[in-house]
């Protein structure tokens, strides 16, 4: 019975296995063949997920409280899926990464993937946690996939921080263990158990727990590996990175803040999330300012967007929940845009932002459709990251208006005052590649696919502008059980 | 949206065009630059005629479609055409086809006209979707891609760094407000949905103001719009002039029904406090644009004066004869540095009126613009500036409490004194005096056109058919907008005697001086018998007649205060708001490299500051 | 005191002294084995808390698999580079000021909270229970497991391949 | 029963350290490895009356992922080393701001 319902990860732990047999076969083989058949897994994943969306509507407790399935995890699955498609599709167009292990490359996005579903539907500290390290395991080989100097630096690094996050975060649920006695944090005896003994170590053990979430959605304190593994990373990884495992981080992590939030612990937790959240946007956007490398820059822009996804879970609201489901529906989207024109400016070797000056002038349509992408990530409109931001903004509000939390509207107003710094520097490219004239003649490459690719995306966002209600519609009908 | 009756129609067309024109001013290539310079005027100049025809012939017209939905609350898409807005469309629409045909001449040579004429198109655009949407989200929505065009449009010549500087200038102090604003839409917005509550709403209220005190340069973020002056010329007709700064107006016009007394309490004293900043500003500068620059801070500091006074149409009517004059003004400022930077083996600064003067015969068709204008600027008597003043002026003088009957009263009578003065000045530099240029021509055809007819539309005859007092052909527009006969005489009488002390000030100076000398003799010049009028010698006359001493003691005293509040403005201006734009530019810049400083690449060094972090946030839970 | 106490002593002594020895040692190769001294001690604890299949694993996987990666790894990496395997220390001062603190927060903590005594005792037979609960109760975490272990395998080689390739 | 605890807040606390202080990747590998040691032993103490046994699962586990973080760690390692010649992490700064 449980097998109907996590039909989409039977998929995807099958097509790892598929991957790998077929990698045995045509080795030494440059072929595409490895991509299409795992974005078929991908499409399949998403096809069953919107198939079954009805089943959903009621939550499932499966394989002995280990998972549940819902309509909440279920949106963010076909989301990481439908990431997970979109660097396919980006890996496809990338040379460097077809040459070698290219078969090996998809098997550890697939398990990637694999692991953010099972983060996403975890209700109990050991999948948590076993989850959590095969999302971060196969995210610390896919980062050293450039196969150069920097790719292995960035890998060690990701890898050295990583595992002392997981480390500490282990820790932090060992203890939640011997104080509440049961590794099922969503159940009632969970909740009991922490609101009877409150203390400071439970106080102390959560935040060692979150450590490890902050980390893997490179929220600040814990996001200073996040600079240096993208820029050593190739283009699709990247993009990866800065989606799929936030939005599997956030989801645990809002379930998790949700356990705490019920209970009578003895601080205040959205002070603390509040605070998290402004760090975030604010480091990430004041380092950004100062980037040369595109890569960096959009580094840190992720830093500054976990912040802002960090919001809902800071109000932890129904409305707040929609405004975040929303914002990550169009965070994805705007930076696959982003990412997508950034690798075929790659491949015209334009990595740094001086470099991308007159740009405009040879791959013009390239360019306007990476200013739509940069435009919805800094909130301006007309575009759906405007309409988003308006969402989190609005909700944080109203949850500021119902609890009278000062800290609330301090965090709005931060918010409000970093997507006006935020503008500096996500117009910073193109900036330069329409008002700056040419460094050097390039000779274009083919980038039409890239095009028609970010050029989808782009319609998708400016069509949330205008017709939000598309998916906001779509997500009023869903059920918040965390 | 099946049937759409002809006005809808219209009014699609109306709003669309201008996003037409940007849209094909970008796909034409460079090569076949001259081609944008037929299209975009021409389609400026269809939007034009079709908004007149929506003047005349449409009834008030609402459209309206669910744009989305946040929980239970719909989000509409709605457009109103009323009879404020249905008179916007007409100012914008109009005054953007005269400066798209005047920029025809003025840019002709430009590297970037593509761009050029595709950010006014678009700016445009968003202008009209301003004055028609009605919704405060939709309107926020405009109200940012204006920002945007007009960022771009201010920074037109991006490679003089000034240029860059201003537009990076005016872009911080619009988003300071905006930033206000979306709090205020939100703060609104949720009142409408849940109950009212007096202090929530003067908040929003108040919130949206600061969002309108950012893009109509009130103080105390007044000082982008002097800087914007480094735009195009043409640009500071249509943004700084007519249709930009005035959206702020227009937006407290349409909120109106949502200000609450100590709202507007506030927005009268901003507004009257911005007027006096702007006219003593305008009055010792050397720069022509920033001349006219600082009197539209004046000029909207009244409008807003106005609104908080309660007389909304006065305001609404103030803006509109406004929108015109200040456009011809500065389209012919625009034609003075045309023709002389057009000049060989130029090297002066063409905008610096110390270095112009005698330029009435070179350039008829501008100086006669230029006064017929400037005289609409200062309230005389029979052009469209005098009317709208007027009303303003009976909105203080019928308010209910005798002081504050009294204050503003006085006070805007004071702005208008001084607005008398800088215009003479002004006129007096610029166009008489000695000559100082050789060879000078006129302008071509298509910017005389357009300085014409702006100047023709200064006229009374724009308002009422009565010279003197509101009534006529246009009132039903402007309902509330009311003229009490003594506020005419008074206002009449004010803008004499300010002629006579303009006269008297600057009469015989040889060049402009921002410590104004003031002279002892009330010598009329027998030049002056042929450019005022033989009505300013007989006033003249008269006004040496009466006391000397009291009127030479109030003007030492005008001179004096406005010398020493110059001062302590261009103080303000350079050390404190200068300085705060660039501290808290530096502030960011420091902060960014603090937080960069983190980054040293040492992968040990980065998990000792997460660990640090985690213990210091843990201190700061526990403790 | 008796008997097991007393053992269960000397296995923690035994462990808290090696992982300061970790600290202090300036050799990697010592490191390692006080590593296996710390395993191996932990593992006798285990037992002493009827956690037999645990203290099995610790030595078989961590003594048996883990160790031997990490003594191989030593080995590879100092023949490449031919220097000595002393490592230096850094950060020596906020290193151990968030050590100290670490375990000073941690340690007062402890001693503060009340653990609640939960209900019941061990099944007579660990060993037996573990096994089918294994595949009943944890058999999501057991397959995810697998996927994990041949993810990793896949990844060791691809990343280490490049370690022989001639391309530098 | 307390020592138990401390015995384990130290080897936490000497795994942090280990991975600050010392100037060699496998070293940091071996703190890495005392800190998941220390929470093993947290579980397995906390497990002491629990008859559903779940401490000694969520060891059990912890000992398989910290045998997948080994390898694959060791493996970077490795590859480090082909480029930089040196397995000191601090050395490795090509990527920094």
């Amino acid at each position: 019975m449980g097998l109907y319902y996590t039909m989409p990860e039977l998929i995807l732990a099958g097509g790892i296995i598929l991957i790998v047999l077929i990698g045995f076969f045509l080795r030494n083989k440059t072929t595409n063949l490895h991509g299409l058949l795992t974005l078929a897994i991908f499409t399949a994943s998403v096809g069953y997920a919107i198939f079954a969306w009805s089943f959903y509507k009621t939550p499932m407790m499966l394989f002995g409280n280990m998972i549940r399935t819902d309509q909440f995890s279920a949106y963010f699955r076909i989301l990481a899926d439908v990431a997970a498609g979109l660097t396919v599709l980006m890996a496809l167009r990338n040379k460097s990464l077809a040459e070698k292990f290219n078969s090996e490359f998809y098997t550890f996005l697939t398990g990637a993937v694999l692991g953010s579903h099972l983060l996403m539907m975890s209700t109990n500290l050991v999948m948590v946690f076993i989850s959590l390290e095969l999302l971060s395991i196969s995210s610390y080989i896919l980062a050293g996939y450039s196969f150069n100097k920097k790719g292995a630096e960035g890998s060690l690094k990701y890898f050295l921080f990583g595992s002392a996050a997981s480390a500490i975060m282990l820790y932090g649920f060992s203890i939640l263990f011997g104080i509440t006695g049961t590794l099922e944090f969503t159940s009632e005896n969970f909740t009991n158990n922490l609101s009877v003994n409150q203390s400071m170590l439970v106080v102390v053990a959560a935040i060692m727990a979150f450590a490890g979430f902050l980390y893997k959605i490179a929220a600040a304190p814990m996001h200073v590996w996040s600079p240096d593994v993208y820029e050593g990373s190739p283009m699709p990884v990247i993009a990866f990175l800065s989606v799929v495992p936030k939005l599997a981080g956030i989801v645990v992590l809002t379930k998790m803040a949700m356990a705490f939030a019920v209970t009578t612990v003895p601080f205040d937790w959205q002070l603390v999330l509040a605070i998290i959240a402004m760090l975030s946007i604010g480091i990430g956007n004041l380092s950004a300012l100062w980037q040369n490398n595109a890569k960096r820059m959009m580094a840190y822009s992720s830093i500054a967007q976990s912040g802002f996804l960090l919001i809902g879970v800071v109000c932890l609201t129904p409305q707040s929940m929609q405004a975040f489901l929303f914002y990550s529906a169009l965070y994805l989207a705007a930076n696959y845009v982003v990412f997508i024109s950034l690798q075929a400016f790659e491949k015209n070797s334009i990595n740094s932002i001086p470099s991308f000056g007159g740009a405009g002038r040879s791959f013009l349509f390239l360019s306007i459709v990476l200013l739509g992408g940069l435009i919805s990530l800094s909130g301006i409109p007309p575009t759906g990251g405007f309409t988003s931001k308006l969402f989190v903004f609005a909700s944080l509000w109203a949850s500021y208006e119902q609890t009278g939390k000062s800290i609330l509207l301090w965090l709005l107003l931060f918010g409000l005052l970093n997507t006006v710094i935020s503008l500096f520097y996500y117009l910073k490219i193109p900036y330069y590649a329409f008002l700056k004239t040419p460094e050097s003649s390039l000779l274009p490459e083919n980038t039409s696919f890239e095009n028609f690719l970010a050029f989808l995306l782009v319609v998708g966002v400016l069509f949330f502008f205008i017709r939000p209600d598309f998916l906001m519609g779509w997500l009023n009908t869903i059920n918040f059980v965390l | 949206m099946t049937n759409l009756t002809p006005s809808e129609i219209l009014l699609a067309l109306v709003l669309i065009l201008p996003l037409v024109s940007a849209g094909v001013s970008f796909i034409i290539p460079e090569r076949y630059s001259w081609a944008t310079s037929l299209t975009a005027p021409l389609l400026l100049l269809v939007t034009a005629i079709l908004s007149f025809v929506l003047f005349f012939t449409s009834e008030d017209l609402q459209v309206s479609a669910v744009w989305f939905s946040i929980g239970a609350t719909e989000i509409p898409f709605s457009l109103l055409l009323d009879a404020a807005s249905r008179l916007m469309i007409v100012v914008v629409s109009t005054v953007s086809f005269l400066v798209h045909l005047y920029s025809m001449g003025y840019m002709g040579y430009d590297q970037k006209i593509t761009r050029y004429f595709g950010m006014l198109g678009l700016f445009t655009f968003s202008m009209l979707g301003i004055v028609l949407a009605n919704q405060l989200i939709l309107t926020f929505v405009f109200w940012e891609l204006m920002g945007f065009s007009s960022y771009m449009l201010i920074g037109h010549w991006m490679e003089k760094p000034a240029a860059a500087r201003a537009a990076q200038k005016a872009f911080l102090f619009n988003r300071i407000g905006d930033a206000f604003m979306l709090i205020g839409i939100l703060i609104t917005w949720i009142q409408q949905t849940s109950g009212n509550d007096p202090f929530w709403q003067t908040t929003g209220v108040i919130c949206i103001f600061l969002g309108v005190v950012g893009k109509s340069a009130q103080l105390p973020l007044s000082f982008w719009l002097p800087d914007a002056m480094e735009g195009p010329t043409p640009v500071s007709a249509l943004l700084h002039a007519a249709t930009m700064v005035a959206a702020g107006v227009f937006l407290l016009i349409r909120i109106n029904p949502l200000l609450t007394e100590p709202a507007l309490t506030v927005i009268a004293i901003t507004g009257i406090a911005t007027a006096l900043f702007g006219a003593v500003c305008a009055l010792n500068q050397f720069d022509i644009k920033k001349i006219l620059a600082y009197s539209t801070v004046s000029q909207l500091g009244l409008m807003i004066t106005a609104i908080g006074l309660g007389a909304k149409d006065a305001a609404l009517l103030h803006l509109f004869t406004h929108a015109f004059f200040k456009a011809g003004l500065f389209l012919a400022a625009g034609s003075i540095i045309h023709a002389l930077s057009h000049q060989p083996n130029n090297t002066l600064d063409v905008q610096d009126i110390r270095n112009l003067g005698g330029l009435r015969k070179k350039l008829p068709v501008t100086f006669m613009v230029f006064c017929v204008t400037g005289a609409s600027l200062a309230g005389v008597p029979l052009l469209s500036g005098f009317l709208s003043k007027d009303s303003i002026l009976t909105a203080a003088w019928n308010l209910s409490h005798p002081t504050t009957q009294f204050l503003f009263t006085a006070l805007i009578l004071i702005v208008s004194f001084l607005t008398v003065l800088y215009t003479f000045r002004m006129i007096r530099f610029v166009f008489l005096g000695n000559e100082s240029q050789a060879t000078l021509h006129e302008s071509p055809w298509v910017m005389r056109i357009p300085m014409i007819l702006c100047a023709v539309a200064s006229s009374w005859l724009l308002v009422s058919l009565n010279p003197l007092h509101i009534s006529g052909w246009f009132i039903h527009s402007f309902p509330g907008a009311e003229a009490s006969a003594i506020a005419s005489i008074i206002s009449a009488v004010t803008v004499l005697i300010a002629l006579i002390a303009a006269v008297l000030l600057y009469s015989k100076q040889t060049s402009p001086k921002t410590i104004v000398m003031l002279q002892n003799g009330f010598g009329v010049d027998s030049f002056y018998q042929r450019t005022i009028g033989s009505a300013v010698l007989y006033f003249a006359s008269a006004a040496e007649a009466t006391d000397k001493k009291v009127l030479d003691g109030f003007l030492h005293f005008i001179v004096y205060a406005h010398v020493s509040i110059a001062h302590g403005i261009a103080w303000f201006d350079q050390y404190i708001i200068d300085g705060v734009v660039d501290t808290s530019a530096r502030l960011v810049k420091w902060a960014g490299s603090f937080t960069r400083s983190f980054q040293g690449g040492k992968i040990q060094l980065y998990i000792f500051w997460a660990v640090a972090g985690l213990i210091i946030f843990l201190f700061f839970v526990l403790i | 005191m008796s008997l097991i106490s007393l053992a269960l002593y000397i296995f923690e002594a035994l462990a808290g002294a090696a992982a300061l020895g970790i600290l202090l040692v300036r050799n990697v190769f010592h490191a390692a084995l006080l590593l296996i001294v710390c395993l191996i001690s932990l593992a006798g604890v285990f037992v002493i808390y009827n956690a037999e299949f645990i203290a099995v694993t610790q030595i078989l996987v961590y003594a048996g698999g883990v160790l031997v990666l990490i003594v191989f790894g030593i080995m590879l990496s100092s023949r490449i580079a031919g220097k000595p395997l002393v490592v230096t220390n850094q950060y020596v001062l906020p290193a151990s000021l968030a050590g100290i603190l670490s375990a000073g927060i941690l340690i007062k903590l402890f001693s503060e909270q009340p653990f609640a005594q939960q209900p019941g005792a061990l099944p007579g037979n660990p060993m037996n229970q573990t096994g089918i609960a294994l595949m009943r109760d944890y058999v999501l975490p057991f397959e995810i497991a697998g996927i994990l272990l041949l993810i990793a395998l896949i990844g060791a080689a691809v990343t280490a391949s490049s370690f022989y390739s001639k391309k530098q | 029963m307390e020592h138990t605890l401390i015995l384990s807040s130290i080897l936490f606390a000497a795994g942090l350290m280990t991975v600050i202080v010392k100037r060699n990747a496998i070293m940091v590998l071996i703190g890495i490895e005392l800190m998941l040691n220390a929470a093993n032993l947290n579980l397995v103490f906390f497990n002491r009356n629990n008859p559903a046994l779940s401490g000694h699962f969520f060891a059990l586990f912890v000992i398989v992922v910290a045998v997948c973080e080994a390898a694959v760690g060791l493996a970077i390692v490795l590859r480090v080393y082909k480029y930089y010649q040196t397995s000191i992490p601090d050395q490795l700064t090509e990527l920094k701001d």
